[in-house]
C-alpha cells in the first residue's frame, strides 16, 4: 500500500510538471485560438538561452540570466505575433496551428545553430535530496517545482483576474470580436499572451531542462501534455492543472499496476486512454467551455 | 435557288430529312445544361403545336401575336403558324400596354403565344380589350396555376391535343404546309419608328428566305455555325438571323437562359455568327472598360498599349496598307495577352463573321472589335427590306460606310440625298396602311429615310435619318447621329442626343451609363442616392466633359465638321427610356418626341448664362405607376479647339 | 492583394534560388576531382533528438579522412565525401543511401532502421553496410549476410559481456566459465530498455542466459522518448528491488534513468549502460547524479592516443575539423574515428590485393572479410588501447572485439581497463538460429563459407 | 374546421424544459395534410425548440409525436425523422458553406441516393446515372427557385438572401412530406420576403407540399397561411384562420404585453 | 491567359459533372499522366525515380486518405502514419508470411487498416474538433505499441518485417521502374476512385459533416456511419500507401518510419497543400517529401564553407520559414493559391 501512495504521489508531482507545459498552451489557445504546436519548442529555447546566459556564452547570475531569457522570449512572442500570426488573423484553427509547427521548426533550428545540438547539463542549485515522509519518498526537486506550479498558477490568477490586461485577455478569449468593439487590440492581447506563454514556456524548460539536461528532447514535452489538455479542457486554467495531476498519477500507476501484465510501456497511450474516458462522459473536457450549438 | 423550298414550313421538313438526329437545330440554356433539339425534334414540336392550333381552330391567313424573350418554343409557335399558312407576329417583350393593345389590335390576332406569366398577364389584359383575341397559349406555367380560364392553355397542352388531333386527321399537316405558297405572307413586322405608330411590315417566305440564303451566300455561311438568339424576336434582325438563316442553312441557334446570363451563355456557346444591333456592341465595350478600369494597374497599362497597337494595325489593315514589322511582332505578343485572352472571355473567339447592323455604329467602337481580330462588319437593312440592302465584304472594310450594295440590290440616291434602294426583300407594304406604303414605297424603289452617298469605293455611307441632317445657322453640315457615336465610344455615356439644327452651335443631352458611372465614382469614394443625384455631381460632369473634349478634339480634326464641336452639355436626369417614347425599342433617339419633351431644356442650353435649369419628370415604372421628381440640371460649357 | 503578391514573389525567389543552389552544388561536386579518390557517402544526423551522436561520429570520421588525406592518403587513394543529413529518419536515411550509392562502397547507416532497411538493398548493391556497435544483431552471420558488419561486437555478444562484467563485480574471478553461474544465481537484473525496436533486441539472449545463469532479468520498456521514466524506476527499485540495472537506451531517455537512481538512492556504480548510453552527452545533463555510473564500450575515450594528436595537430591545426574542439576526444567523436580507421584499414587490406586504386564494393567487401588489425597494426596507427585487434572472417562479420567498460567520475568517462570476451559460442548458436530463420523467410541461400576463398 | 382529415402530423401535451426552464408545457398541435400552417409567437416563445422536437433535434421530456399515425420511438434520431420525411430549414442559417449550391442542394436527396461506396468510388454506371438523375429533379428545384445562375457559386459567397432560398431549395429537395421552416424570412427585405413569400405558397400550392413555418412577420403569416398556432410561454395561447387569431384577444394581449409586434 | 473556355458548353449533365469540366485542363491531365507514365520511367535517373517520385506518390496518396477525414469530413487525425504502418506491416505479413499474391496483399492491407481504422474512429461519434484530433493521437501510440510489442506481427524484437521478393504473376518488381510503375498504378486507380467518392454522394455527405454536424444529421445523413465510413476509407488509403511506401521505397517495414512526427507532417501535408481538395494532397506531398531533400542538397554546396551542425539546422530553419511563408501566402493551402492563379488566367485580362 505503501508503495501505491509512493508511486501516486510522484505520479502527482510528475502531473504537476505536465501541467506546466500544459499551462502555455492553454493560456494561448484561450487568448487566440491557436493551438500551439510549438509550446515544446518553447521551452526547449528558453532553456537553451538559459544555459547560454548562464554558461555557454555569458556567466551571468541566475536572475539576471533568467531575466534575458524572459527577454528572448519576449522577442520571440512579438516575432511570432507580427510576423506569422498577424498576417493569419481570422483563418481557420488549423492553418494557425499549422503555422505554429513552422514555427517550430525555426525555433528548434535556430536554438541548435546557436547553442549546439548536444545535451546539457543545467544546474541552478536546487537541491535534489529525497526525503522519507511515511515510507513514501519524495524528492526535494520535485517539491520545489510544485511550488513553482503552484506560485505560477496563483500568479496566472492573479494576472487574470486583478490587472487591466489580464482582464483585457480574458474579455479577448471570451469573444474575439466584441472585445474588438470595446477597443482592445487584439494584436497587443495576443503578444501579451504570447509573453506570458514564453515565461510559463520557461518555467517549464528550466523545471525539465534541470531534470532531463537542456537537449532537444525537451521540445518531446509537448506531447506529453496534449492528453492533460482534452481531459482538463483544451481552454481551461484550473483544468490544465488538476488534468495534469490525473495523468501524471495515472500513467504512474497504470504502467506499474497494469503494466507488467501486458508487456509494459503503455506510459505513452495510457493517458489518452485516460482521456477518451473523460471524453466519452465529458466530450470538452472536465472544464472546457461547451460549444452550444443553436439550430 | 429554284429547287431549294421556299416556304418555311417545307424548308423546316427538309432540313428534318437532311440532318442526323445529332445535329442540333435548336439549344437552350435550361436545368443548367444546353438540351438541344435536332431537326427532327423541332419539326416533331413544331408539328404538333401546329396541329394543336388547328384544333382550337387556327384558320389559314389567321394572325397569332408572339411576345417573350427567345425561347425555342417561340419560334416553334412561329413555325407552327406559318405551317397553317397563319401569319406570326412578332412583338417586343418589354412592350408596354399601350403598344401591344395597339399592335394586336391592328394586326386582328385571334391567337397569341406568351412566354411566360408576365407576358401573359399583359395579354389578358388585352383580351378584355380586344374581344378577337380568342385563345392565349403559354410556355412557362409558373405562377399561372391560379388562372382558370378555357382560352388560357399551355403550350404543352396544346401540342397534347395536337397529337391528338394529328392521330384523327392524319394527313391535315402536310395538307396545309402544301398550301402554304413562297408569296404568301410570312411574317407581319412591326416597326415602331421614330415617329407615330408602329407599322406593320409585311414579308413574304420569299422574300425571307431569299434574303437570308443572300446572306448566307455572302459570307459562306453553312451548316455549321452557332448562333445566338438573344435579340427580340420582333426585330427584323432575330427573325432573318435565328429564323430565316438558321433554317434556311441548318445552323443551330441557342436561346440563352435568362437575358441576365446572354454574356455567359455567349461564352459557352462560342457563337460563329452574331448579328447584333450597335448598342449591344457599345454595351461590350462599356463592359470591358468597366473590368479594365478595376483591373491591376499593370494589366490596365498592358490593356491600353496593346489596344493602341491594334488600333494602329487595324487602321493600316483597313486601308490596306503593310503593317511595320514592330507592330506586327508587337500586335503577336499582344494577341497573347491581351486580345485572344479578350476576344475568349467575350465569348467570341469562334466567330467567323460579326454584323453591326440596325443603326449606325460609332467608329471607335467598330474598329475597337475590328482591332482585337473579330471580323466585325456593318450591315445596312430595315425592316422593310428583310435587313437586306447592303453590306461590307471580307477584306473590303471600311468603319464609315456600310459596304457595297449585297447582290441583287439597287440602290440610287435622290436629288435631296436620300438613299432609295430596290431590294429582294422589299416588303409587300404596311398592313392596313396604304398611305404609309405609297409614301414609302414607289415604283419599287424604297425610300430609306435616310441621307447618304456611294464613295468612291463603291460603297454606300450613311449619313443620317434625311430628317435629322441640317446645317448649323452659319451653314456648317450638322449630323447629330455622327456626334452622337462618336461621344458613345465614351463608357459612361449611354446616349447622347445632339442639338445644333438652326443654331449657333452644337450642344448635347448625355444620358450616363448608370453602371459604368457608379462603379467609376464608388472607386472614387463619392456617395450617390440615385441615378438623378449620381448625374448631377460635379464630378461627374468633370467626366464627362473629358469624353466631350476627346469628341471636340476629333470633330476639330475634319475641317467640314470643325464647327460642330460641342459647346454646351448638361447631364440628363434620367435614362432615356423606350416607356416613355424617347427611344425607339430599337434604342433609336426618337429626336422631334425629345425636342418637344425638353424644349425647356434645350432653350436653356441655348440662353447664355444660364447655368442650371429646373425639370420636372414623371417616371414611369414597370407596373405603370408614375411619380415626379424635380431636380435642378447643371450645364456646363466645354472647349472648343 | 498587394502584401500577398510580395509574399509569393518571395516564396517564387526562395525556392528558385534553391533549385538554383542545387545546380551550384552539383557543379561543386565536379569540381573536386584530382587525383585517384575513394568516395565516401556519409550519413549524419545533425538535429533531432540524437544529434548528439550523430554529430560526434560523423565528425570523427570525417576527421579522421582529412588527417589521412593530408598524410597524402591511402597509398595516394585520397578520400572524398559528402554528407547526407538523415535527422535519423529512416525514409531520409534510405534516400541519402540512394543518392550515394553509385559512388560509394560502403556505408555507415547510424541508425537501426536504417540498418533494417537498408540490408537488403545494399546486398543487391554491392555495398557494404558496417554497423557499428547497432543494427542487426543476427547480421554477424557472414553466410546469411555477407554485406554486413556488425563490428566490433554485436548487441547480443555485448550484452553476454555485460552479464560477465556483473558476475566480476560480484566477486567472479572474470574466467572461468564454469563458474559464473554460481556468482549470477539470484541476481536480479533490470533491463531498462527504449520501447522501440532497437531497446527491444537483447530481450532474448537476456533471457536466454537468465535460463542458462539462473538469474532472474525483468525488462522495463520506456516508452519513446523516455522523458519520464518515474514508474519504471520506483518499480525496478521498489517492487522489483533490482541488483542491476542494464540501461539501454538511447538519447535523453539515457539520462533520465541516473536522475531517478538517484532518488530513489539507488547506487550509480550498479547500472551499466549500453554503449549508446554512455557519452558525455548521456551523463551531463545528469549532472552529480551520474557519478559512477558505468557503461560499456568499444574503443578509448579521451584525447590520449596518438591518433588522436594527430587528427588535432594536422587537422585542427590547420582548422580543417569538422565539429568544435572541445568535443575532439568525446567518447562519440572516438566513436567516429574509430570507424574511420576500420575503413582505411580495410581500404589498405583491398589495395595489397587489387592495387593502388579506388575500389569497388565487391573488393571492399572482400578486405573486410580478410581484414586483420592486429595489435602490432594498431600500434603503428597510434591506436594502443585505443581499440582492440580485430579479426573478421567469412562467417564471423563481428570480428571479436571485447567489450570495454568505462564509468563516470563526475567529470570524465574512466576506462576501467577491464574488457571482456563476449560469450562468443553461446551467442553464435543464437545468431545462426536467427539468421538461418532470416534466409528462410527471405528465401536467402545460405553461403557455405568453407568453399569461399 | 370540423370535416378535418386525419393530421399528417400530431404533437401530443409536449413538455421540455432545458436547465429547469420549462420552454414548452404542454403544447400538443396537429398539421394537416396539403396545408400551410404557421406557428407564431413572440420571441423566446418556444417556438424553434417546437420545431426541434418535431424533427427530432430535441428529444420532449414528455408527448408523443405521430407521424402519418405511428408514434415515434422516444430515442429516434433526427436523420430516422428526416428518413419519414420531415425536411427543415433553419433560423441561424445552416448552409454547407464548404460546397456550392449545387452540391448544398444535392445534400437533400441524400436520403433517394442508394449507390454504395464502391459504385460511387467507380462513378461509371451505376452511381453516375443516379447522380444524373437526382442532379435532374435539383435542376427542376433550381429552377423553380430561380437560383439558376448562382448553382455553381460556393455557398460562403452567396447573400444572406440567396443563403435563405438554398436552404429552401435544399429542404425541398428531399420531397418531405412535411416541410419545417424556421423564420424562412427573418432579415430579409420587402422584397426578399414577397419573393420568399411566392416560392413558400408555390411550394405549398403547386407542388402540394405540406408546410409549417415559423415566422416573426405577422403581415406575411396572415396573408399566406391557412391556418395559425400560436405560442407564449411554452404555451399555445390559440389556434385558428388568420382571421380568428387576428380577433383573438389572448393574442393582442401577447404580442402587445411583449415584444409589441 | 491560356484558357480558351469560349465554345466549351455541356448539353448533359454527364459532361457537366466531369472530373475536368475545362478543356485545358484535361489537356493538362493529359499531358500529366503522359509525364508520369512515359517521360519519367524514360528519361528520370533511378535516384529520382526512387527517392522522389515513389515516396511522393505514395505520401500523396497518404495525405489524400487523410484528406479525405480531416479535409472533407473535418475529423482531424494526427494519428496516421500509424496506419500506414498497420498497412505496412499487414502487406508484408499477408504476402511475405501467407503468400498471398501482391497486389491482394496489398488490397489486404488497406481493408486490415480500414478495419483498425474505424475501430479508432469510434470515439469521433462523440468528441470533436481539436478534442478529437488529440484523442487520435491514442491510436499512433497504441498501435506503435502493439506493433512492438505483439511479436507475431513485428517478426520478433527486431520489430522489422524486411520486403520479400515482389512478382505479380511471376513477374519480378525489383527495378526501380517496376517498382514505379507499381506505384504509380495503384496511385491513379485509387486517387481517381478517391475524387470520385469526394464529388458524388459520400463527399457531399461529409463535407456537409464537417460543415455543420447538425444541420447534416437534421437532412439526413447518418453521421455514425458515414463519419466511419471516413475513417475507414481515409485508413483504407493509408493502409495502401503504407504498404506502397515500404514495398517500393524503403524496403522494409519500420515501425519507427511512422512515428508520430510523420504523422504531423501527414497533418502539414494536408494543410499546406490544400483541405479538402485532391490537387492540395499533391501539392502537400511535394512540399514535405522533396522540399526537405532539396534544401539539403542545395545547402550541401555550403559544406566548406558553414559548419555541418549548423547546416542541418538552417535546413529545418528554412522548412519552418517556408512553412510559414506559405501559410501567409495563402492559408487555405497551395491548392487553393493555384485556383488563384487558374481563376485569374481564366478571366484575365479582366479581374473578374
Amino acid at each position: 500500500m505503501t508503495f501505491f501512495f509512493e508511486v501516486l504521489v510522484n505520479g502527482l508531482m510528475t502531473g504537476i510538471m505536465y501541467s506546466l507545459v500544459g499551462l502555455g498552451f492553454a493560456l494561448i489557445f484561450k487568448a487566440s485560438d491557436v493551438f500551439n504546436m510549438a509550446q515544446g519548442a518553447m521551452s526547449l529555447f528558453a532553456s537553451l538561452a538559459l544555459y547560454g546566459f548562464l554558461e555557454q556564452y555569458m556567466h551571468l547570475p541566475l536572475w539576471l540570466a533568467l531575466l534575458c531569457t524572459v527577454a528572448v522570449m519576449t522577442i520571440w512572442a512579438y516575432a511570432i505575433v507580427f510576423v506569422v500570426l498577424k498576417p493569419l488573423v481570422n483563418r481557420p484553427p488549423l492553418m494557425l496551428f499549422m503555422a505554429t509547427f513552422g514555427v517550430t521548426y525555426l525555433m528548434e533550428g535556430i536554438g541548435q545553430s546557436i547553442y549546439g545540438t548536444q545535451a546539457k547539463g543545467l544546474n541552478l542549485g536546487i537541491p535534489d535530496n529525497t526525503y522519507e515522509v511515511a515510507g513514501i519518498f519524495i524528492s526535494s526537486f520535485d517539491l520545489f517545482f510544485t511550488a513553482v506550479a503552484a506560485v505560477l498558477v496563483v500568479g496566472l490568477v492573479w494576472f487574470f483576474q486583478k490587472t487591466r490586461n489580464g482582464r483585457a485577455l480574458r474579455a479577448v478569449s471570451d469573444d474575439h470580436e466584441a472585445a474588438l468593439c470595446v477597443g482592445i487590440p487584439l494584436l497587443k492581447a495576443w503578444t501579451i499572451t504570447w509573453i506570458v506563454a514564453g515565461v510559463v514556456a520557461t518555467v517549464a524548460g528550466v523545471a525539465w531542462g534541470t531534470r532531463l539536461g537542456v537537449q532537444y528532447s525537451l521540445s518531446f514535452i509537448a506531447l506529453k501534455a496534449l492528453p492533460v489538455l482534452i481531459i482538463g479542457g483544451i481552454d481551461s486554467i484550473t483544468g490544465v492543472i488538476i488534468a495534469g495531476l490525473i495523468v501524471g498519477a495515472g500513467e504512474n500507476l497504470g504502467e506499474v499496476f497494469i503494466g507488467p501484465y501486458v508487456g509494459g510501456g503503455i506510459q505513452t497511450f495510457f493517458p489518452y486512454l485516460l482521456a477518451l474516458l473523460v471524453l466519452y462522459f465529458k466530450p470538452y473536457g472536465l472544464f472546457g467551455k461547451e460549444i452550444i450549438e443553436r439550430v | 435557288m429554284a429547287d431549294l423550298p421556299m416556304t418555311f414550313p417545307q424548308i423546316l421538313i427538309h432540313n428534318a430529312k437532311k440532318f442526323p438526329p445529332t445535329k442540333a437545330a435548336i439549344r437552350e440554356k435550361d436545368y443548367g445544361i444546353w438540351q438541344s433539339y435536332s431537326w427532327q425534334d423541332y419539326l416533331d414540336q413544331v408539328r404538333d403545336f401546329a396541329l394543336g392550333l388547328a384544333a382550337l381552330g387556327f384558320k389559314r391567313d389567321d394572325k397569332m401575336a408572339i411576345i417573350g424573350d427567345n425561347r425555342p418554343q417561340l419560334y416553334w409557335g412561329l413555325a407552327a403558324c406559318q405551317c397553317l399558312g397563319g401569319v406570326p407576329v412578332p412583338l417586343y417583350q418589354d412592350a408596354i400596354h399601350k403598344e401591344l393593345h395597339y399592335i394586336v389590335d391592328h394586326s386582328e390576332c385571334r391567337f397569341a403565344l406568351a412566354e411566360d406569366q408576365e407576358q401573359t398577364d399583359k395579354l389578358m389584359h388585352l383580351k378584355d380589350e380586344i374581344p378577337r383575341l380568342e385563345y392565349i397559349i403559354y410556355d412557362d406555367p409558373r405562377g399561372l396555376r391560379n388562372y382558370k380560364h378555357d382560352w388560357l392553355i399551355a403550350f404543352t397542352d396544346v401540342q397534347e391535343m395536337g397529337r391528338k388531333f394529328g392521330k384523327e386527321n392524319p394527313d391535315y399537316f402536310m395538307d396545309s404546309v402544301n398550301s402554304v405558297k413562297p408569296d404568301d405572307l410570312s411574317i407581319i413586322a412591326y416597326t415602331s419608328g421614330t415617329t407615330g405608330n408602329p407599322k406593320g411590315v409585311m414579308l413574304t417566305h420569299r422574300k425571307i428566305a431569299d434574303c437570308s440564303r443572300g446572306f448566307l451566300a455572302w459570307d459562306n455561311l453553312g451548316e455549321n455555325e452557332e448562333v445566338m438568339a438573344y435579340l427580340p424576336m420582333a426585330w427584323i434582325g432575330d427573325h432573318i438571323f435565328s429564323y430565316g438563316q438558321a433554317l434556311c442553312a441548318g445552323f443551330t441557334v441557342n436561346c440563352p437562359e435568362s437575358t441576365a446570363t446572354v454574356a455567359h451563355d455567349q461564352k459557352e456557346i462560342g457563337p460563329t455568327h452574331i448579328f447584333a444591333p450597335p448598342r449591344i456592341w457599345e454595351n461590350i465595350l462599356t463592359q470591358v472598360m468597366i473590368k479594365i478600369e478595376d483591373s491591376a494597374w499593370i494589366k490596365q497599362k498592358a490593356f491600353h498599349y496593346f489596344m493602341k497597337v491594334a488600333n494602329r494595325v487595324e487602321k493600316r489593315r483597313i486601308s490596306n496598307q503593310p503593317v511595320p514589322l514592330k507592330d506586327r511582332i508587337l500586335y503577336q505578343i499582344g494577341r497573347f495577352i491581351i486580345y485572344a485572352p479578350l476576344v475568349d472571355n467575350l465569348g467570341m473567339r469562334k466567330i467567323k463573321v460579326a454584323y453591326t447592323a440596325g443603326e449606325a455604329i460609332g467608329p471607335e467602337i467598330f474598329e475597337f472589335y475590328r482591332s482585337l481580330g473579330i471580323n466585325l462588319k456593318q450591315l445596312y437593312g430595315m425592316t422593310e427590306s428583310s435587313a437586306y440592302v447592303s453590306m461590307q465584304k471580307d477584306g473590303d472594310i471600311d468603319s464609315e460606310t456600310v459596304g457595297p450594295p449585297a447582290p441583287g440590290v439597287q440602290v440610287k440616291i435622290s436629288e435631296k440625298g436620300e438613299v432609295l434602294y430596290k431590294s429582294p426583300g422589299n416588303f409587300l407594304g404596311y398592313y392596313k396602311n396604304p398611305e404609309a406604303t405609297a409614301e414609302t414605297l414607289e415604283d419599287g424603289w424604297l425610300h430609306s429615310g435616310d441621307a447618304g452617298y456611294m464613295t468612291e469605293r463603291g460603297h454606300l455611307k450613311i449619313i443620317d435619318r434625311a430628317k435629322d441632317v441640317s446645317k448649323l445657322k452659319d451653314g456648317t453640315m450638322f449630323a447629330p447621329k455622327y456626334i452622337e457615336n462618336k461621344l458613345k465610344f465614351s463608357p459612361f455615356i449611354k446616349e447622347a442626343v445632339a442639338h445644333g439644327m438652326d443654331r449657333e452651335y452644337v450642344a448635347v443631352f448625355i444620358d450616363i451609363d448608370y453602371g459604368a458611372v457608379a462603379n467609376w465614382a464608388e472607386r472614387r469614394h463619392i456617395a450617390f442616392t440615385s441615378y438623378t443625384d449620381l448625374a448631377q455631381k460635379p464630378q461627374i460632369y468633370d467626366l464627362i466633359y473629358d469624353e466631350i473634349l476627346r469628341v471636340n478634339k476629333s470633330l476639330s480634326e475634319d475641317p467640314k465638321l470643325k464647327n460642330s464641336q460641342i459647346k454646351r452639355y448638361l447631364l440628363l436626369h434620367k435614362e432615356l427610356n423606350p416607356d416613355d417614347g424617347e427611344i425607339t425599342r430599337t434604342r433609336k433617339v426618337r429626336r422631334r418626341f425629345i425636342a418637344e419633351k425638353y424644349g425647356k431644356l434645350i432653350e436653356a442650353l441655348y440662353t447664355e448664362g444660364q447655368e442650371s435649369v429646373h425639370v420636372e419628370a414623371t417616371f414611369t415604372y414597370e407596373d405603370g405607376r408614375t411619380t415626379t421628381m424635380r431636380a435642378n440640371l447643371r450645364i456646363r460649357d466645354v472647349e472648343t479647339y | 492583394m498587394g502584401r500577398k503578391l510580395m509574399y509569393t514573389f518571395f516564396a517564387l525567389v526562395l525556392t528558385l534560388s534553391l533549385v538554383a543552389f542545387t545546380g551550384q552544388a552539383q557543379a561543386a561536386k565536379e569540381k573536386k576531382k584530382e587525383g585517384p579518390t575513394q568516395f565516401v557517402g556519409i550519413l549524419a544526423y545533425r538535429t533531432g533528438p540524437f544529434a548528439a551522436g550523430g554529430s560526434g561520429f560523423s565528425s570523427g570520421m570525417e576527421d579522421y579522412m582529412e588527417l589521412i588525406n593530408m598524410e597524402g592518403g591511402i597509398n595516394g587513394v585520397k578520400y572524398v565525401f559528402e554528407e547526407c543529413e538523415t535527422a535519423y529518419n529512416t525514409a531520409r536515411g534510405v534516400e541519402c543511401y540512394n543518392r550515394f550509392k553509385d559512388k560509394m562502397i560502403f556505408v555507415h547507416p547510424l541508425s537501426t532502421g536504417i540498418t533494417y532497411a537498408l540490408i537488403p538493398k545494399a546486398t543487391k548493391d554491392h555495398i557494404v553496410v558496417i554497423s557499428s556497435g547497432y543494427g542487426r544483431a543476427d547480421a554477424s552471420d557472414g553466410r546469411v549476410f555477407p554485406w554486413v558488419f556488425p563490428l566490433p561486437t554485436n548487441y547480443w555478444s555485448q550484452n553476454t559481456a555485460k552479464i560477465k562484467w556483473i558476475a566480476k563485480q560480484e566477486g567472479w574471478d572474470g574466467k572461468d566459465m564454469s563458474t559464473i553461474g554460481k556468482y549470477l544465481k539470484g541476481l536480479k537484473i533490470a533491463n531498462l530498455h527504449i520501447d522501440v525496436p532497437y531497446g527491444q533486441e537483447t530481450k532474448p539472449i537476456l533471457n536466454a542466459m537468465a535460463k542458462k545463469f539462473g538469474f532472474k532479468v525483468r525488462h522495463f520498456p520506456v516508452p519513446w522518448p523516455g522523458i519520464d521514466q518515474k514508474a519504471q524506476w520506483m518499480d525496478i527499485v521498489r517492487r522489483f528491488k533490482a541488483d542491476w540495472v542494464i540501461n539501454r537506451n538511447w538519447g535523453v531517455s539515457c539520462t533520465v534513468p541516473l536522475k531517478e537512481a538517484a532518488r530513489l538512492g539507488f547506487p550509480r556504480n550498479r547500472i551499466l549502460g549500453v554503449w549508446w548510453c554512455g557519452s558525455e552527452e548521456d551523463v551531463l545533463p545528469a549532472g552529480p547524479a551520474a557519478k559512477g555510473y558505468y557503461s560499456t564500450n568499444w574503443h578509448g575515450v579521451g584525447r590520449n592516443f596518438p591518433v588522436i594528436q594527430r587528427i588535432i595537430d594536422k587537422v585542427y591545426g590547420k582548422m580543417k575539423g569538422h565539429i568544435s574542439f572541445t568535443r575532439v576526444g568525446s567518447v562519440y567523436y572516438n566513436r567516429g574515428v574509430y570507424a574511420g580507421i576500420i575503413n582505411t584499414e580495410a581500404i589498405r587490406t583491398a589495395q595489397k590485393k587489387f592495387g593502388n586504386r579506388p575500389l569497388t564494393g565487391d573488393e571492399f567487401r572482400w578486405a573486410m572479410e580478410h581484414l586483420n588489425i592486429t595489435a602490432e597494426r594498431i600500434k603503428e596507427l597510434g591506436a594502443e588501447g585505443f581499440m582492440q585487434p580485430l579479426k573478421f572472417s567469412c562467417a564471423d562479420h563481428e570480428g571479436g572485439g571485447k567489450v570495454f567498460f568505462q564509468q563516470w567520475d563526475g567529470q570524465k568517462w574512466v576506462m576501467t581497463g577491464e574488457t571482456m570476451e563476449p560469450m562468443k559460442d553461446f551467442v553464435r548458436k543464437m545468431i545462426e538460429k536467427s539468421a538461418e530463420k532470416y534466409a528462410k523467410e527471405q528465401g536467402i541461400k545460405i553461403r557455405d563459407c568453407s568453399k569461399v576463398d | 374546421m370540423n370535416e378535418k382529415p386525419e393530421p399528417l402530423l400530431r404533437a401530443e401535451d409536449i413538455h421540455i424544459s432545458f436547465g429547469g426552464l420549462k420552454a414548452l408545457d404542454g403544447v400538443s398541435l396537429e398539421i394537416y395534410p396539403g396545408e400551410l400552417m404557421a406557428i407564431i409567437g413572440p420571441n423566446g416563445a418556444g417556438k424553434t425548440t417546437m420545431l426541434n422536437i418535431l424533427n427530432g433535434f430535441y428529444k420532449p421530456d414528455k408527448g408523443r409525436i405521430i407521424f402519418e399515425g405511428k408514434e415515434r420511438p422516444r430515442h429516434m434520431k433526427p436523420n430516422h425523422v428526416a428518413a419519414q420525411g420531415i425536411a427543415r430549414t433553419f433560423q441561424n442559417l445552416a448552409l454547407f458553406t464548404g460546397m456550392s449550391v449545387l452540391g448544398n442542394i444535392m445534400i437533400g436527396r441524400t436520403m433517394m441516393m442508394h449507390s454504395n461506396l464502391f459504385s460511387q468510388a467507380l462513378y461509371w454506371r451505376f452511381s453516375q446515372k443516379e447522380e444524373i438523375e437526382h442532379r435532374e429533379a435539383v435542376e427542376k428545384i433550381i429552377d423553380f427557385l430561380q437560383i439558376e445562375n448562382i448553382r455553381k457559386t460556393p455557398a460562403s459567397m452567396l447573400p444572406y438572401g440567396l443563403r435563405k432560398r438554398v436552404e429552401l431549395a435544399r429542404a425541398l429537395a428531399s420531397e418531405p412530406k412535411l416541410l419545417l421552416l424556421d423564420e424562412p424570412m427573418a432579415g430579409m427585405n420587402l422584397e426578399e420576403k414577397e419573393d420568399i413569400a411566392r416560392f413558400v405558397l408555390d411550394a405549398n400550392e403547386e407542388l402540394g407540399y405540406t408546410i409549417a413555418l415559423i415566422e416573426h412577420d405577422m403581415g406575411v403569416v396572415m396573408d399566406i397561411c391557412d391556418r395559425i398556432v400560436v405560442l407564449d410561454f411554452g404555451k399555445k395561447i390559440a389556434e385558428g384562420t388568420p382571421e380568428e387569431i387576428k380577433a383573438n384577444p389572448e393574442v393582442i394581449r401577447a404580442y402587445l404585453g411583449t415584444a409589441g409586434g | 491567359m491560356f484558357y480558351r473556355e469560349c465554345g466549351n458548353f455541356k448539353d448533359s449533365y454527364a459532361s457537366d459533372m466531369a472530373i475536368f469540366p475545362i478543356p485545358l485542363d484535361r489537356w493538362g491531365f493529359t499531358v500529366m499522366l503522359f509525364l508520369a507514365f512515359v517521360v519519367i520511367p524514360l528519361f528520370a535517373s533511378e535516384y529520382l525515380i526512387t527517392n522522389i517520385i515513389i515516396p511522393f506518390y505514395c505520401f500523396a496518396l497518404s495525405a489524400f486518405g487523410l484528406n479525405i477525414l480531416a479535409g472533407y469530413a473535418g475529423q482531424i487525425s494526427i494519428g496516421h502514419a500509424a496506419f500506414m504502418a498497420v498497412g505496412a506491416y499487414s502487406s508484408f505479413i499477408l504476402y511475405g508470411r501467407y503468400g498471398i499474391p501482391l497486389i491482394p496483399s496489398i488490397l489486404g492491407a488497406g481493408v486490415v487498416t480500414a478495419a483498425v481504422g474505424t475501430f479508432f474512429g469510434l470515439p469521433s461519434l462523440r468528441i470533436k474538433g481539436f478534442y478529437l484530433a488529440i484523442a487520435t493521437l491514442a491510436s499512433q501510440f497504441i498501435i506503435e505499441w502493439v506493433i512492438v510489442h505483439v511479436e507475431w506481427i513485428s517478426g520478433g524484437v527486431f520489430g522489422t518485417i524486411q520486403a520479400p521478393e515482389m512478382y505479380i504473376f511471376g513477374w519480378p518488381i525489383n527495378t526501380a521502374v517496376r517498382k514505379y510503375f507499381l506505384a504509380l498504378c495503384m496511385m491513379v486507380v485509387f486517387m481517381t476512385f478517391g475524387k470520385n467518392l469526394v464529388r458524388g454522394q459520400m463527399g457531399r455527405n461529409w463535407m456537409a459533416i464537417r460543415d455543420i454536424d447538425y444541420a447534416a444529421e437534421i437532412i439526413g445523413v447518418n453521421l455514425y456511419r458515414d463519419k466511419l465510413i471516413a475513417f475507414a476509407v481515409s485508413t483504407f488509403y493509408a493502409g495502401i500507401a503504407g504498404a506502397l511506401l515500404c514495398f517500393c521505397y524503403v524496403g522494409a517495414a519500420n515501425i519507427e518510419e511512422f512515428n508520430v512526427m510523420t504523422s504531423f507532417a501527414l497533418m502539414g501535408m494536408i494543410i499546406i497543400g490544400g483541405l479538402g481538395t485532391v490537387l492540395g494532397s499533391f501539392f502537400g506531398a511535394g512540399f514535405f517529401v522533396t522540399l526537405p531533400i532539396l534544401i539539403n542538397h542545395s545547402l550541401a554546396a555550403f559544406m566548406d564553407v558553414v559548419p555541418s551542425d549548423i547546416l542541418s539546422n538552417i535546413e529545418a530553419i528554412i522548412f519552418g520559414g517556408l512553412i510559414v511563408l506559405f501559410l501567409i501566402v495563402e492559408p487555405y493551402g497551395m491548392a487553393r493559391l493555384w485556383h488563384t492563379i487558374k481563376d485569374k488566367l481564366r478571366l484575365w485580362p479582366f479581374p473578374y
